[in-house]
């Protein structure tokens, strides 16, 4: 079994573990946000990382699950599940269709392109006040159910989540070690070169696109379905560039990066919120903020290429973003 | 001037402006199965793009480009890679983010099947490819003599290494035809020869081979056949012999008194 | 003859967000055009810069001095800036500078509350604010301020970037920060001035807007992302494009918001530009890149 | 994941312990409802100092969960679970925005604990889908007490051709749709409806189109800062309509923004802001009156509306706890019965059905004369 | 002029230059050769400034300037045209020029469209492309750019880091007379760093070879080319058992 493997079964393993030792539901809604984040920035970081495409927008997608979802299961009475698989499968076809023209275009272009989709999504959301709420928000919506197993609570959501987290990171990793994968790198690496060896670059960008819509729109409905109640502010420019500094402070170079940045970006401003007051007694959310911004500056200037990066290094097994050990051939060199 | 052989690229009246400069003008010829044909030329005379154009990365202002009888005008250079013709380039292009044995495995994906969904999923047919195809990396590695820095980051490698890197990518698409810009640039003497070894016995397999190179001696040491740009304009072609006694060539490029060998 | 005039009227609106776009836009242009860094704190200095003078000019300073001095107050926070975020992370990846300019912003967003509270606050316009009418279109002479400061602002950068040698040197730095110190050029000191003279342009759009819609702590967030479209549609190296590219969102937003609906001009101004973008892949003002294999 | 939680009393804590009654606090301190949340944060913490200060409630003292949710949806429901599920507060004030009330009041269903919500819409205490909100109350004047003010008073004045616009957020919003609702009911014409940013820095191209329709008044539905620019836009245009603002404008910080333009401006607001006309014989007037002063000592900025909002609320839970203790269920059957409860906002009269208890009457229109505000009916 | 000692120059845990020394006068033209990743590079690199160096000094007219920056370099007259080429991309090939001569623009703002025109007289294929974006070059064309833009710092010393790379023979031959000319007439000290060899010991006053960090050989360029060492290892023919013959 690959050593990779079994990283990931122990991950697994702890976050089976985690509610039975840990009881307080804080703690566990906690750990269902960071789920949240850490679909949409696995998603993201197989496009970011390893494709090396930028993306300002994916509070759209995050969205459009979560609206799809209510508007079917709440407004049409739909089973969640289905509503959910609808709402990915119309993230997917957006992403499609948006990805044609706009990974046509390049670096900073890509970046306004992303942007200017959630903008456009986000006004959507505003402004169908007949399907959305509008501003006024979405509210009744259903839990999930499976059976008679309604997801209500929070342990019970916590596994369902991190099922689908886990499944997607596996996902995502069997895609990394595999041709696709290096098309995806090779994206990064080289666009000439990927060109040069037969690689249909646009095909793949669109792939790992519409992968990652998937993932965030997947999040967002369950998203939906735990807080029972969305509104557009909740899919703002604000929460993409949210999502991107998890990517980076995590490491877009692992997928665990993902996981990682998610943790690191809600456990710090949760935390923040119990220390800066012991720190400074009757300082407002101002000093939260700041104590955040001097935080991530300085873990970004000491640890440039994210968490997973640094801890690859201090333990020294920075082998590169490769897969095969020349342990793991029996020595494949002479 | 006549060549026996099966054409395998055609080029024919292939002409390239950027604005006012005519970097390549009304440019035709043909390459043969099993040649290894030289481009040569003072610089700037418009190999780099005559290179980019039948690869596909411009594409032409007029003319056409034939391919194993198709015509690639206009195709894109990933449609052109997958009908068995790959290059190497004059600046580089390793894959530095990837392992040298990634680098070269990336080279094989037109052959190929794992699709998105496989991949994920990881499917027994994914494990049985991607083993195979390791392996053969593996030999292409050999081939160039590079096996023992399979494992290492490539951007880590010399200079030289990574030129052979890149050729060992080439191969491992199992092309018919590579092209290479420049494949000596920066290499020492020792590291020329055994880069001029190893294209004479890919060619022995039954590769085909188009290059540009400034240093003469490789140029004429293993040409089958020339052909000369200067500003754009063909201005010569032949065998190695033939051209070394063209007048025009050596006013414009190889110089008066230079002497080869 | 109403709608000619509805039309001047537009323009006019468009002008006016397009020149406060604009201004923010260059500071925005000349930081990436030496440090290659994407500064998405460039619109605090405006919030910084609008504050200050606001708090300076409330505590008894006659208006130009005021906003000198908060002026240079910025620039100093934009060298300090430079010193301690941009220059020990000057070998990161862009990515990762992007997220650093980031968190500078929150931090300036914290502080300004601290300082500032969160009520927004205004300052009185330049000189006096009686409306000019133009074929019944209304213009107010603090438009005309920050219009012509922007444009001011266009010429000047043009002229330095493009046609001075020392302009020159400080582009070469971001081209290649190696060669360029092969030529004897400073880029640490480059990348100081660069951005110190940011966040003066940064301060001054804020001064000027003050009068216009006001000025809170969080007024940097929403300007720094229209000057980050301005700044891309023209291309990210070039000032005078940026400052079109300004101009010509600002126009979008006002003709969207007058023929369509205010609540949708967002999103048509973006569809728009994407439009035009999606035409023209490498940029409206595309000029060779310098890039081939 | 116990360290101590922020304890504002600013006193040392009684050594025997067994005393405290643990209240959450949640209000947006920073992000675009700062201006709001830190007068309403301010107040609670105010008011909890000065219960303390006197030895607290029955002996206890109060122990404030203060978490500034930040404008932002997910803080307010981390904000919400955690004062609930790992501080087990008693009961919850907060939800400056509408949005974020709403996003937070189904955990408080769920865990059957109280909730005073800070905001105004009508969907928090009584949602047009009917659903149950038995635990969430309001404090702040809905949009349906509010809009019928505003719109006896165009019919009182006569303006008939009314324009619309309000601020894209959930509060302009749920305003207009009451509006909506309710101008039916009217015989008023309304000739443009709009919307604009709460980030707009001149909103002239939509005026244009306001301008076009020449209307008798123009109603700007949103809070202080997009208001004054808009104003300020209007009166630039040369248009000297009538303008009614919304029920956000009660701050001064809306005369020194807009400035001149302010002059001629109506808005409906609770009696804070012009506590000084108000008769001595009204019933608020005393608390109005040592709210604002204790208020503007302690913090050294005007008193507001919103920050009244806060001190209903909190009083009404102190009141609850006094007279039941801390068992959530009293207290909310406390609330519900809550027959008259004088505040800075209105006088409440809660019930069963009626988890806001406000009506008109503690409302006046307010119109701003040469930068004061004076009472007009 | 220049005097090297005792040399040390490490990259990581790299030794890379292990204990150099040598001199140079005014007006010599010193060829360095050896086998890829020999070191040269980094050698040039660290009189450059680019490297630090962990042991030893650099003096340049008695004066010691080891632990100058690069810009201070290039003010004291020391040029380096680096591998790769290193010319500004976007930057058109006037603009490349202009600031070769960055270091001395204040004082000799007049003198500098005049040596952009004498420079360019070396390198007639530039003429036709001023206003061309650096990046859209040729690859001989660009090495003529970073050349002709190291001339134009009007250096005490120029360093040279494998000129010839992809240009043409007839430019290559050229390249090496007007190296020779600089020496002889504008007194300049070059050091040239040559994988042809031949081309390199044509023109040089003194070679060494260098090799795994430490120079082997060195003496004059007439010494070095009739070194059998060196003969062996840079002037064999391409031969091997399976290249066929050659003609001329
Ligand atoms: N994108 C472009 N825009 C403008 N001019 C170009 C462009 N690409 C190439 N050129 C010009 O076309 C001519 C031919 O360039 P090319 O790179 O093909 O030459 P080459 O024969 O490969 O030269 P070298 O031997 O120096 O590599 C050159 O003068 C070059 O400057
Ligand atoms: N920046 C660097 N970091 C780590 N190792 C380096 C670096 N630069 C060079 N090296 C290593 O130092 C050794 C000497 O490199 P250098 O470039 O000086 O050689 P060179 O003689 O110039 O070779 P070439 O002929 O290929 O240019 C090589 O093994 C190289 O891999
Ligand atoms: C005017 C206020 C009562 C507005 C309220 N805070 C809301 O956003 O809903
Ligand atoms: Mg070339
Ligand atoms: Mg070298």
């Amino acid at each position: 079994m690959h050593e990779r493997r079994l990283g990931t079964w122990l991950f697994a393993l702890g976050i089976l573990l985690f509610p039975l030792i840990v009881h307080s539901n804080y703690l566990l809604s906690i750990l269902i946000m960071i789920g949240f984040y850490s679909l949409v920035c696995n998603g993201l970081t197989m496009l970011m990382g390893y494709a090396g495409q930028i993306s300002l927008g994916h509070a759209a997608f995050y969205g459009i699950g979560a609206y799809t979802t209510a508007y079917l299961s709440a407004t049409h009475g739909w089973s969640p599940w289905l509503s959910i698989i609808a709402g990915a499968v119309i993230s997917a076809f957006i992403a499609f269709i948006v990805g044609i023209p706009t990974f046509k275009l390049k670096g900073h272009y890509l970046a306004l392109a992303t942007l200017g989709f959630g903008v456009i999504v986000y006004t959507c959301f505003k402004e169908f006040t007949s399907i959305t709420g509008g501003m006024n928000g979405f509210f009744g919506i259903p839990s999930i159910k499976l059976f008679a197993w309604e997801f209500s609570n929070d342990a019970r959501f916590y596994y369902l989540i991190w099922t689908v987290v886990l499944l997607s990171l596996l996902f995502s990793q069997n895609i990394i070690h595999s041709r696709v994968g290096r098309a995806l790198r090779s994206i990064e690496g080289s666009e000439a070169a990927s060109d040069a060896v037969g690689i249909d670059i646009m095909r793949y960008k669109l792939q790992v696109f519409v992968y990652s819509a998937i993932c965030a729109s997947i999040a967002g409905s369950l998203y939906a379905h735990y807080v029972t109640f969305i509104n557009p502010q909740a899919f703002d420019a604000m929460l993409s560039i949210y999502f991107l500094i998890m990517v980076i402070t995590g490491g877009a170079s692992s997928i665990w990066g993902a996981v990682i940045g998610s943790s690191v970006f809600v456990l710090l401003s949760e935390l923040l919120k119990e220390v800066v007051p012991l720190v400074f007694s009757n300082a407002g959310g101002e000093f939260e903020i700041v104590f955040f911004g001097v935080l991530l500056v300085v873990m970004l200037i000491y640890m440039p290429n994210g968490l997973t990066a640094a801890w690859k290094k201090i333990t020294g097994k920075w082998r590169t973003s490769t897969t095969l050990s020349p342990a793991a051939k029996g020595g494949g060199g002479r | 001037m006549k060549r026996n052989g099966q054409v395998l690229l055609t080029v024919e009246h292939i002409t390239k402006q950027f604005g006012g400069v005519v970097a390549v003008n009304d440019v035709s010829f043909d390459v043969n199965k099993g040649e290894i044909l030289a481009v040569i030329g003072p610089n700037g005379a418009g190999k780099t793009t005559l290179f980019n154009i039948v690869t596909g990365i411009l594409a032409p202002s007029s003319g056409t480009v034939r391919f194993n009888g198709t015509d690639i005008t206009g195709k894109k250079p990933y449609q052109i890679a997958q009908l068995g013709m790959t290059r190497t380039f004059q600046n580089l292009e390793v894959f530095t983010n990837m392992s040298v044995i990634e680098n070269v495995m990336t080279g094989a994906h037109r052959n190929m099947k794992t699709s998105f969904l496989q991949a994920g999923l990881r499917v027994p047919s994914v494990k049985k490819e991607e083993k195979a195809v390791e392996e053969k990396a593996m030999r292409c590695l050999e081939k160039v003599g590079i096996a023992h820095l399979a494992y290492e980051r490539a951007e880590t490698l010399p200079y030289g290494n990574q030129r052979l890197l890149e050729i060992a990518r080439a191969i491992a698409a199992e092309p018919a035809l590579i092209l290479l810009d420049e494949p000596m640039a920066g290499l020492n003497d020792e590291e020329s020869r055994w880069l001029v070894e190893v294209i004479l016995q890919l060619r022995k397999e039954g590769l085909t081979f188009v290059f540009v190179e400034h240093d003469m001696e490789t140029v004429m040491a293993i040409s089958d056949h020339i052909v000369v740009l200067d500003n754009g304009v063909k201005i010569g072609e032949g065998t190695p012999e033939e051209i070394y006694r063209n007048k025009a060539v050596v006013a414009a490029y190889l110089g008066e008194e230079e002497t080869v060998c | 003859m109403e709608v000619f005039s509805q039309f001047i009227q537009l323009f006019f609106s468009g002008l006016t967000i397009g020149s406060i776009y604009a201004l923010i836009a260059i500071g925005f242009v000349v930081t990436y055009n030496v440090t290659g860094v994407l500064n998405f704190a460039q619109g605090e200095f405006a919030m910084l810069g609008a504050l200050t003078a606001i708090s300076l000019s409330g505590a008894g300073l006659p208006l130009w001095a005021a906003i000198s001095l908060a002026i240079a107050i910025v620039v100093l926070i934009g060298a300090l800036f430079e010193k301690t975020a941009i220059y020990p992370a000057r070998h990161s990846s862009g990515a990762t500078l992007i997220i650093i300019t980031i968190g500078v912003s929150f931090v300036f967003r914290g502080l300004a509350i601290f300082i500032w509270g969160t009520q927004p606050k205004s300052l009185r316009p330049f000189t006096a604010n009686d409306p000019i009418t133009i074929f019944q279109a209304v213009l107010l002479p603090q438009n005309l301020w920050a219009i012509a400061i922007s444009l001011v602002g266009v010429f000047s950068m043009g002229y330095f970037f493009n046609k001075t040698y020392i302009g020159k040197a400080v582009s070469a730095c971001v081209v290649n920060k190696f060669a360029a110190r092969l030529m004897g050029i400073h880029p640490e000191k480059m990348s100081l001035i660069a951005i110190s003279i940011s966040a003066g342009l940064g301060a001054l759009a804020g001064i000027v807007i003050a009068p216009i819609s006001g000025a809170s702590y969080n007024m940097g967030m929403m300007l720094g992302m229209k000057a980050f479209v301005a700044a891309v549609i023209g291309g990210l190296t070039n000032a005078p494009a940026a400052v079109v590219g300004a101009f010509l969102l600002g126009i979008l937003e006002s003709f969207a918001e007058g023929f369509w609906s205010a609540g949708l001009k967002d999103a048509i101004s973006f569809a728009l530009l994407l439009m035009m973008l999606f035409v023209k892949p490498n940029g409206l003002f595309a000029k060779a890149t310098g890039k081939r294999v | 994941a116990c360290t101590s939680s922020q304890e504002t009393s600013g006193k040392k804590e009684e050594a025997g312990g067994g005393g405290e009654i643990k209240i959450g606090a949640i209000f947006d301190t920073s992000g675009v409802a700062a201006p709001l949340g830190k007068g309403e944060m301010d107040t609670v913490q105010m008011l909890a100092d000065q219960i303390n200060e006197k030895g607290g409630i029955n002996g206890k003292k109060i122990k404030l969960i203060a978490i500034d949710s930040k404008s932002d949806q997910n803080q307010a429901v981390l904000a919400m679970k955690k004062v609930i599920e790992q501080e087990k507060v008693v009961a919850v004030i907060g939800g400056t925005t509408s949005g974020n009330s709403l996003a937070m009041l189904p955990i408080a269903m769920k865990a059957q604990i109280p909730f005073i919500s800070a905001a105004s819409s009508k969907q928090i205490n009584a949602p047009d889908d009917g659903a149950k909100r038995d635990w969430v109350f309001k404090v702040a004047q809905g949009d349906d007490v509010v809009m019928p003010k505003v719109l006896d008073f165009l019919t009182k004045k006569g303006w008939k051709k009314i324009a619309w616009l309000n601020v894209a957020t959930s509060y302009g919003t749920s305003g207009h749709a009451e509006f909506q609702r309710l101008v039916k009911n009217y015989d008023l014409n309304v000739v443009i409806e709009d919307e604009f940013e709460a980030t707009v820095n001149d909103a002239k191209a939509m005026l244009t189109r306001v301008k076009k329709e020449n209307p008798d008044a123009i109603i700007v539905w949103g809070t202080v800062q997009e208001t004054s620019v808009v104003v300020k836009n209007i009166r630039e245009l040369g248009m000297n309509v009538p303008i009614l603002g919304s029920n956000g404008l009660g701050s001064k910080q809306f005369i020194e923004l807009a400035g001149d333009a302010a002059n001629g401006v109506y808005f409906p607001a609770g009696k804070l802001p012009v506590i000084e006309q108000i008769p001595a014989n009204d019933a608020q007037k005393e608390v109005i009156t040592t709210y604002k002063k204790a208020f503007e000592e302690k913090f050294g900025y005007p008193a507001s509306t919103f920050g009244g909002h806060a001190y209903d609320g909190f009083m009404m839970l102190t009141k609850a706890i006094e007279a039941k203790g801390t068992d959530p269920k009293a207290i909310k059957t406390f609330l519900e019965n809550m027959k008259e409860f004088v505040g800075v906002t209105g006088i409440f009269k809660m019930s069963e059905n009626d988890h806001n208890g406000l009506n008109t009457d503690s409302l006046v229109m307010i119109e701003i004369q040469n930068g004061q505000w004076k009472i007009t009916e | 002029m220049l005097a090297v000692n005792n040399l040390h120059v490490y990259h990581g845990y790299l030794h890379v230059v292990k204990g150099i020394s040598f001199q140079i006068q005014k007006g010599e033209l010193l060829a360095i050769v050896g086998a890829n990743g020999a070191g040269k590079s980094t050698l040039l690199g660290t009189l450059a400034g680019v490297y630090k160096a962990a042991e030893g000094t650099i003096e340049l007219e008695g004066e010691d300037i080891t632990p100058a920056t690069m810009q201070t370099l290039v003010k004291k007259g020391i040029c380096l045209v680096p591998e790769r080429r290193q010319i500004f991309d976007s930057l058109s090939v006037k603009d490349n020029l202009l600031l070769g001569a960055y270091h001395r623009y204040r004082r000799d703002k007049k003198e500098i469209p005049r040596d952009v025109e004498q420079v360019l007289e070396l390198f007639p294929r530039l003429k036709q492309m001023l206003d061309r974006p650096g990046g859209l070059l040729s690859g001989g064309e660009q090495q003529m750019l970073a050349i002709a833009r190291g001339l134009m710092a009007k250096p005490k010393l120029i360093m040279l880091d494998e000129p010839s790379l992809g240009l043409a023979p007839l430019i290559v031959k050229d390249i090496m007379t007007i190296l020779r000319k600089m020496c002889d007439e504008l007194e300049t000290t070059i050091i040239l760093v040559e994988q042809n060899v031949k081309a390199a010991l044509k023109v040089a006053d003194r070679a060494c070879v260098l090799s795994h960090g430490q120079i082997s050989i060195s003496g004059t360029a007439q010494e070095l080319m009739n070194n059998e060492t060196v003969q062996a290892a840079y002037f064999g023919k391409k031969q091997s058992n399976l290249v066929r013959e050659s003609i001329s």
